[in-house]
């Protein structure tokens, strides 16, 4: 292999189904996934908006309520299960198929190959086969709502015995088992992602392009890929236990002597802590599958836009790898009035806020990188910026929920629930948001609005602030979460403006969406026609034409000669060097 | 800044080269054992905290049938390792026919397996044990034990349909020896971890006189 | 890759993983706590795995780096496994 | 411009709210009550000034570096500085943790103070029960097909069993106060969760297991208590009252329940 590699030019293949719907392309099925997590998006947000619209009116009927669930919502009041079972897709829809795949089998499938100089992906077929199974899964999750019960009502985190008797709640039986079925195709697929992703990294790389030459974005996904291999595995093997106590007789998760609707089970000798550990041992690493691509993608967009070198490459490296690490070793955090050990959370919360350090050096780093820049506003730009806001302002609330005695009071109430959201749910997708404004002109040959991004940004980000600083308040006031009223308690019947506020924000925000909507879709047939690297970066899928043609690079393997990040080099004419310039 | 094309070429994890010198297949095969090691060690680990949990726990393998039973499956399926390492051998030397004759050995062993382990589980479903209950006591006994086994099970099986496709494609003069290699990697990974059932299965539960 | 490849050491390899096997089987029939038992079995164990994939699965043949990528991760994750069992059976009620 | 002025106002806006704590923690009514704002207190000023600093230096770079055909500064880092926020950073969570470790412990690893109340706790859906001894200073057997609400014995009472005839059953929990509590907590169906605000207390309590929980409340009233853990279609209405009574008036009303 001392000669560059000469390729044979692909052409696409010319029958529509192959060439769009069982595609082998990275870049067709990045575009395939990024569309399903768009819907999937949508779906949830419009769950959430019905949500928020019943707990400030309990007493509300909607018509389309009952539409759309004539059974939970019959002359469209909706019941406790109903709003139930919406917060339990809700999570399910976004943690899976929203922030799991967009930044990492969306951005990453059609990224990845064009910012390593490779042709395709490692496993072409591999590849088609995890968004299928992906798309699956999707469907699987969400015929839940359509059968005897409708779908399950015990949260994305589907704690047993709750998840694992059929008669606990409407939505336990067959809306329940389909949804262990959907998480347990999700897994399957997901680690055909890990093992496609890894591979290609490790064996693709083009001449020239070492592993501290690779972009930040190359990282995120490869350390997202091995920490998705590493725990996805788990999580399969407890969702197949769970199947077995509900459908063959066995206790894993349920100990004996329970009384479920005044009768006494079967079941005996099973714990239902061991499951949470189990889901929790994935479910932590998970949040960082979450937000490690949005963080590569982050510093890749600061650095281009403020054309300066990322600050401290080699630490922003060693902290990603640091988090990946320290993300395994802390699930206990999620545990702290589970009942488990007092001294494993003691354990548990000394390396939690040893995670803090990491997320630190990150912080600090990409505010150096905006140091001595020289700034170009630009959309991306701004959510990227805007994520290291929310990344700090979610990120600071940890440091109250990762200590045990804190969590006495804090665990479960709606602070949590603002915590999460606003690292995950707003700050992950704002990694999103800069991704799809970054690469839109490289995706589809146009560009977006400029204008429009801007004014979705500013009001997005005001909205998001406006939502979740005062649900954090309403959290320190007590209010648990995952209650579909407030109506029973006296001390909640005070918080009922805060959620009318909170809930007017999210109507506000959710509606700026549209914005966003309109100029994405506006922007792929009508934009202005983009140039190959309108935004004058380095890495190497700004050298080929937007879109790139099948074969990526034309039969020619690209060399690499420079770092992912030489701007405003002294001495060249030009302030950035192309990664492929000698 | 430039570095020079044969500098860069000289390393391994440069780019433009494949760092651990093997096919993406055999990478790709490595990366699913991790995935899959971690499936089998979640299972070991439920099975060893509820046995903890236990208060008490069946040990009820006698010597005959039952441990001699498992120790001679470990002997057929070490042995079909062995067989598999020569198929594999074969193949690099260029040999198919060989390959096609050792990896058919393979397939007997697991086979072999197979029906020795089913005709265990049937003579213990005969006694009584069920994956709800069993005539020892604690109903997990049976639970964790056909989980893990029936697991792994499934996993010999789908070794033996793996490896009769390669080995018809090999008779028939298509994969290379590194397709069977990779198929061979995923054989010995079933076998070693059979050898932490054998012991925390059934070796721990034996009828101690 | 058409070197001639020795079969003496993997039949060599085969005879020890047999030996070992015998050895844990004649083992699980001495008295000794439960805790001993399965720290001797388990090293036992730990010992034919490694065989294994040193001799049967070519690892010890392979670049250092393939065990960097691949063991230390996979060891790290099982150990902390361990990290669940000081919550077995604490606080059961009886008959649970 | 824009940038640097709204991430300043997010910032200004955050610390008043928060400073006005419009929506906030009732009133303490224990020593552990106590020691929690404290450390809450803490806490939050640690994360404030982190939080603060952070959006006024990002506010400050997106200003002062705003591009204006100037080249930017060519650099990949400083080491020194790197090392000084990690050091940092790693000192000030880590302090934070060991100093709230001793409070978790007085929750979890005290050893139950002699004389305690002793009360055992029910969760099932949707519903509290609770179990006090007696005169006899003894729970009596129970078994589990014997529970029945509609009869009345929730916690499956063996009348057969002389200990268990004299065992209170109610659905309010009363303690006294100023006396250290035990709640031995205990679940039915599904995991349940027992929080009371203004004791700064919450644990779940899980089917198949005994979880003693401590507490010395010290102001009398009426408190609410909440489930926190989800629980089913009516996880949100199974709201129970926590009533800490004068020491002599929980005297009286426990002979008072004892019966003649």
């Amino acid at each position: 292999m001392s000669e560059p590699a000469a390729v044979p030019v692909h052409h696409a293949p010319r029958g529509f189904v192959r060439r769009y719907i069982f595609s082998t392309d990275h870049k067709v099925i990045g575009l395939q996934y990024f569309f399903l997590a768009l819907f999937s998006v949508l779906v949830g947000m419009l769950l959430s908006l019905a949500m928020r619209y019943h707990l400030t009116n309990p007493d509300a009927k909607v018509r389309l309520f009952e539409m759309l669930w004539p059974d939970g919502a019959a002359g469209g009041l909706m019941t406790p299960e109903l709003y139930l079972s919406l917060m339990t897709i809700h999570g399910t829809i976004m943690v899976f198929f929203v922030l799991t795949t967009a930044p990492q089998s969306g951005f990453g499938n059609y990224f990845l190959p064009l910012q390593i100089g490779a042709e395709d992906m490692a496993f072409p077929v591999l590849n088609m086969l995890s968004f299928w199974t992906t798309f699956l899964a999707l469907v699987v999750l969400l015929a839940a709502f359509f059968v005897e019960g409708g779908a399950p009502l015990g949260g994305w985190t589907a704690y047993p015995p709750l998840s694992a008797i059929p008669a606990a709640g409407p939505g336990q039986g067959m809306g329940m088992t389909l949804w262990i079925a959907s998480v347990g195709l999700f897994c399957v697929a997901s680690l055909m992602g890990a093992i496609n992703f890894i591979t290609t990294i490790i064996d693709l790389r083009c001449t020239g392009m070492t592993l501290a030459r690779m972009p930040l974005t190359v990282w995120g996904w490869f350390v997202t890929a091995i920490i998705s291999l590493l725990a996805f595995g788990v999580l399969l093997a407890a969702a197949v236990l769970l199947l077995l106590d509900r459908g063959a007789g066995t206790s894993f998760y349920v100990p004996g002597g329970l009384i479920v609707n005044d009768r006494l089970l079967d079941h005996k000798g099973g714990s239902p802590l061991l499951w949470q550990h189990l889901f929790w041992f994935f479910g932590h690493p998970e949040v960082y599958i979450a937000i490690l691509p949005g963080m590569g993608l982050v510093s890749q967009v600061l650095s281009v836009f403020a054309r300066k070198p990322v600050f401290g490459y080699k630490a922003m490296v060693t902290a990603m790898l640091a988090i990946a690490v320290l993300g395994f070793v802390v699930w206990g955090h999620h545990m702290f009035v589970s009942g488990m050990s007092p001294y494993s959370a003691i354990a548990f919360s000394v390396l939690t806020m040893t995670i803090g350090v990491p997320s630190a050096i990150k912080t600090f780093n990409w505010i150096g990188t905006l140091w001595g820049g020289s700034i170009r506003f630009e959309t991306p730009l701004l959510f990227a910026a805007g994520f290291v806001s929310l990344f700090v302002a979610g990120g600071i609330s940890g440091i109250f929920l990762g200590q045990p005695t804190l969590d006495l009071y804090l665990h479960d109430t709606y602070f949590v629930v603002a915590h999460f959201h606003m690292i995950m749910g707003v700050a992950a997708i704002f990694g999103i948001f800069a991704a799809t404004y970054y690469w839109f002109p490289k995706m589809f040959g146009r560009s977006m609005h400029s204008a429009l991004g801007k004014a979705h940004f500013y009001l997005t980000f005001i909205g998001v602030y406006l939502i979740f600083v005062p649900m954090h308040s309403v959290g320190l006031a007590g209010n648990p979460r995952r209650y579909p009223d407030f109506k029973e308690f006296e001390f909640l019947a005070e918080l009922g403006g805060a959620h009318t506020f909170i809930s007017l924000a999210a109507y506000f925000t959710a509606a700026v969406q549209l914005l966003f909507l309109a100029n994405l879709f506006w922007s792929m047939w009508k934009g202005r026609p983009a140039a190959a690297n309108p935004w004058e970066a380095t890495t190497l899928e700004w050298t080929v034409a937007s879109p790139p043609p099948h074969d990526n690079f034309g039969g020619v393997t690209p060399q690499v000669h420079q770092g992912a990040y030489e701007y405003s080099v002294p001495g060249r004419s030009r302030d950035y060097v192309m990664q492929s310039e000698p | 800044m430039s570095v020079s094309k044969a500098a860069v070429l000289d390393r391994p994890w440069a780019g433009g080269t494949r760092p651990f010198a093997m096919g993406s297949k055999k990478l790709g095969m490595w990366l699913f054992i991790v995935s899959d090691t971690l499936t089998f060690a979640t299972l070991l680990i439920v099975y060893t905290y509820l046995r903890m949990a236990a208060p008490s726990w069946p040990t009820p393998f006698h010597f005959s049938p039952g441990i001699l039973f498992a120790t001679v499956m470990t002997f057929v399926l070490l042995a079909s390792s062995f067989t598999m390492v020569l198929g594999v051998r074969a193949m690099s030397e260029g040999d198919r026919k060989a390959a096609v004759r050792w990896i058919g050995a393979t397939m007997t062993g697991g086979l072999l397996f197979i029906a020795l382990h089913l005709t265990e589980w049937r003579s213990l479903i005969a006694e009584g044990m069920r994956p709800f209950s069993n005539p020892w006591g604690d109903p997990l006994f049976g639970a964790t034990f056909f989980t893990i086994t029936g697991l792994h099970m499934t996993h010999v099986a789908a070794g033996v349909l793996y490896l009769g496709v390669i080995a018809a494609g090999v008779a028939r003069g298509r994969f290379s020896a590194e397709d069977v290699e990779v198929s061979g990697l995923y054989w010995h990974f079933v076998d070693l971890v059979w050898m932490f059932v054998f012991p925390l299965v059934y070796l721990m539960s034996v009828s101690l006189p | 890759m058409t070197a001639h490849v020795p079969v003496r050491p993997f039949a060599l390899v085969l005879g020890l993983l047999l030996v070992l096997t015998v050895a844990e089987v004649v083992l699980a029939y001495f008295h000794v706590p439960p805790a001993m038992m399965l720290t001797a079995l388990l090293g036992l164990s730990v010992l034919k795995a490694g065989y294994i994939m040193a001799y049967f699965m070519h690892l010890k043949f392979e670049r250092f780096g393939l065990f960097l990528l691949l063991v230390p991760a996979t060891v790290f994750c099982i150990l902390l496994f361990l990290g669940f069992l000081p919550d077995a059976g604490r606080g059961m009620m009886e008959g649970a | 411009m824009a940038f640097a002025a709204l991430v300043w106002v997010v910032a200004a806006a955050v610390s008043v709210f928060f400073a006005a704590r419009m929506w906030w923690f009732p009133e303490a009514i224990s020593a552990h009550g106590a020691d929690y704002d404290r450390q809450f207190a803490a806490t939050w000023w640690v994360a404030g000034v982190i939080f603060v600093l952070a959006q006024l230096l990002l506010g400050w770079v997106m200003l002062r570096y705003r591009g204006m055909g100037r080249r930017a500064v060519y650099s990949h880092g400083n080491n020194a500085l790197e090392m000084t926020w990690t050091l940092g950073g790693a000192v000030l969570f880590l302090g934070l943790v060991l100093i709230g470790t001793r409070i978790w412990a007085g929750v979890h690893l005290a050893a139950p103070r002699a004389g305690a109340l002793e009360v055992e706790v029910s969760a099932k859906q949707f519903a509290w029960s609770y179990r006090y001894k007696g005169p006899d200073n003894r729970f009596g057997r129970t078994r589990p097909e014997l529970a029945n609400d509609s009869a009345g014995n929730p916690f499956g009472l063996d009348e057969s069993d002389e200990a268990a005839r004299d065992d209170v059953v109610t659905a309010m929990l009363r303690v006294p106060a100023g006396r250290p509590v035990v709640l031995m907590l205990t679940a039915k169906d599904v995991i349940h969760n027992f929080f009371v605000r203004e004791l700064r207390i919450k644990q779940d309590t899980v089917p198949g297991m005994r979880i003693p929980l401590s507490f010395q409340a010290e102001k009398p009233g009426r408190y609410e208590v909440a489930c926190s853990e989800l629980c089913g279609l009516g996880h949100h209405q199974m709201r129970s009252t926590l009533l800490v009574m004068p020491a002599e008036e929980f005297d009286a009303w426990m002979r008072e329940q004892a019966g003649p």
